[in-house]
This record gives C-alpha cells, structure tokens and sequence, in this order.
C-alpha cells in the first residue's frame, strides 16, 4: 500500500490498510501514549443491510488536505507523530476503511488529537462513500439528500453518517 | 466568455455523465458557475454541503473564474 | 501472554502484549469503529531520565476491578466489546505497559469508553510503577511522597503521572 | 483481641520488610487498624490516597474487622 511518513502523514491506498505495519513505524521511545482509530466497513448503516462500498477519492486534495488538517492539530494539541491512511476503491464488510494513529508524551494530548483528525478527515477531504446494500440498491452517501434538496442547511445533515 | 474545464465527482459525476468537460462562461466567481450548470449536476445552491477548489486549491464559493481555470466541483463528502 | 476474552475482558501478563493479536481478536462485521490506546515505557518521567519499569500488580483484585469497570463503561456508553491488558514484572524502554481496545457501531463510544476505561485502570487498580533511572537511583511512582506526606490530599497528586 | 493477616504492597511492603504478617489487634475498623501500624507502613492517614481490601474485596476505612480477616493495605497506586 501507499505508506504515510513523518513528511507525508496522510496517505490514499488502493490495497488494504496495513495496521501492524503502520503502528510500528510509529514505536517511540519518547512517547507515553499511542491511540488509534479505525473505521471498518460495516454490515448496516441507517436501518440497511450493507455488503460493500468503494470509496472515491481526489487523490491530490484529499492527501495535501490531510497532512495540513495534521499538521495544524499536532502543533496546536502537541503531539509527537501523526499516520493517516485512508482507503480508495471497493471494500468488503470488515475492511479498514480509515486508520489514524497518534503519539504523544502523556494520553491526554494524544486522544484529543486522533479523535479531532478523524472527524475533520471525514468531513473536510475529497472522499466520496458509495454504499451497496443487500436488496440490490446502491448509493452515494449522504449525497441524495443533500444535492437534491439544494439549500443551504448547515453541516448536520451532510455530516450524520458516521 | 471564458473557457474553463469543469471536474465533477461521485454524484455530480453520476449526474453529469461525465467527469470532465470544457465549458464557455461569463460566470464571475465559482458560484455562478455552479448555477450555470445546474442542470448538469443537479444542484441549485451548493453553499454549506458541497465545496469547490480551482487549480487544485480549495476555494470559497465567490472566488473569481478565469480563463483557463480548472474547476473542481464537490458533493457532500463522506470519508471513513 | 494472559490473553482476555469478552468473558474476561480485563487481562494481566508477565509476558509481551501481543498487541496484533489483541486487535484481531476485536474484529467484528457489526463494528464500525475500534479505538485502541497503549501505554509505553516513555525514557523521562518528572524531568528524570528513565531506564526501565517494575509493575506490581496484585493480580484477583486487578483483574476483578478492571472487569468492573470493563462492564460500568460498555454498558452505560453502550459499545460492542472491549479488550484490555496490563503488564507485571519489568518493562525495556518502548515496552508496551498497558493495553485498550474498544469497538463500537459509530466512533464518538469506542472514543469515550477507551479513554474512561485507561483512565480508570490507572487509578481504581492495585497495581504500582518501580522507575529506575540513569542515575542509578529508583523510587515507586507517586507512593513516595504522598505515603510520607501521610495527609489526604486528593487525587491531584496521586495522579500526576500518566 | 483479634487476630487478622495483614498484607504489604509495594512502598508498603519495602518499609515493612515483609509482604504479610499476622497481627494482634483491637482495633473496630481498618482505619484503626492502619494507624495501629504505622511504624511498619510509615504512614499516618490513608484517607484520599491509599486504599483497603479485605478478604479480596475493596473496602472503606470504616469497614469493620473480624477475627481472621486477611487485610490488604494499598498504598497509591500508579498503573498504565
């Protein structure tokens, strides 16, 4: 897969997000604490039966768009190191959709930081979740709603999946 | 008239048929733009769920369009 | 290593945690969210260089106390399962001391109970951290000074270090 | 007089110089039995910071002791 580093955090992969490799690249003897995050496909979202996704990714925005989200919360929270990897194309029920891991001297700093970059991650990257469903249906996420409707609503709504 | 290339993603792209195209304006900025070609994405106000970049930067919604810019155009995104 | 199990959620080890087969242990197609936190030997504490760790842990009551708490958190947040280790005896620099998994349907639970459960192993379980230090010098963290001080001050400075 | 197994933990147990010991004792509850021993554990009040189990389940300091009782004095703890 396409590996993130200390110079290039975020990362897009096409093949499967590997969480002991990236854990390890982030073994430090000066750090306390490590948290992770994953978010794995699962087999329902709002009251339907999920068997796949594909996510579609603009690669050049989604990766210049992340390791600046990181960069500004580990010098604000104070951190050690940020990984983020996030997936492109078809996942199956239990793949790794998104991996983010962080290090810092004590817990604190490190909770904070991993748990506000997932949630920017989702939000502010060029990443596009199409869901297919048991019965045969198939649709991009929080997309239907949101462009048909065409108005201005606020980020409740476009942000309720996750 | 300006000529810019326009990129759609995901729905829009769906919607349009097409990931990218060519497109004559005399739009000012980014959202008259998008208002132009409503019918392509099927979208009438994209401000405060949909995002625009230009050139690969991420932009607001009144920034100028010029000639030979490249338009991004976003749906509701979804990571994770 | 003592391996947990979601019967036996809260674990003790003298041996490495195996942190790979912990989180595999955790895979779940109902989940969409796993937050993990680790512990590690970190090489300063207080401005003193540390060498290594010694953990006494008094292990029926360790473990009986961590499932307790294992079972107030998922139940009251509501997360899908939760794993958890802690090491006994001495711990290498970059060791792994300390051990959480959490999985849940959306992240906002796994995040709030992974960090309510580390934060309360910390403090509810008899367990006690030897440092050693370049110096030569060692000392039971936190149990110096507090048990000389011999007067209730709180939690504060009992908690100082994490 | 009662007599209880007291045991010694970490900080504890290195200033009492053994890990257990059978104790002779009057005292109505685990507080009055701490301060009893205080030249062994070297520490005047619990309250706040260190901690009591008896017969393998947490306690308060008001916890009453029983003849045979096995008392297990924490001092504070520090895991993770």
């Amino acid at each position: 897969m396409s590996l993130p580093d200390f110079d290039h955090p975020m990362a897009i992969t096409d093949t499967d997000i590997d969480a002991v490799r990236l854990r390890e690249h982030l073994f430090d003897h000066s750090a306390g604490a490590l948290v992770t995050f994953e978010g794995w496909v699962r087999d329902h979202n709002e009251g339907r039966n999920v068997i796949s996704l594909d996510y579609e990714v603009y690669r050049p925005l989604a990766i210049a768009e992340g390791a600046r989200i990181i960069a500004e919360v580990s010098q604000r929270v104070g951190v050690r190191q940020v990984l983020a990897v996030h997936r492109e194309g078809a996942l199956e029920l239990g793949g790794c959709a998104v991996w983010v891991g962080v290090t810092s001297a004590h817990r604190d700093e490190a909770f904070v930081a991993c748990r506000e970059i997932i949630d920017r991650i989702k939000v502010e990257l060029p990443i596009w979740k199409k869901e297919y469903y048991t019965d045969g249906d198939s649709g991009w996420v929080n997309c239907e709603r949101c462009a048909s409707h065409g108005h201005s609503h606020g980020h409740d709504h476009t942000h309720a999946h996750r | 008239m300006k000529t810019v290339t326009v990129n759609y993603f995901a729905l829009f792209r769906d919607r349009a048929g097409c990931s990218s195209e060519q497109v004559s304006t005399s739009a000012s900025d980014a959202l008259a733009l998008f208002t132009q070609l409503r019918e392509r994405h099927g979208t009438d106000d994209p401000r405060g769920h949909c995002k625009v970049a230009v050139n690969d930067v991420m932009a607001d919604w009144d920034i100028e369009i010029q000639d030979g810019d490249v338009v991004l155009f976003f749906p509701p995104v979804a990571g994770g």
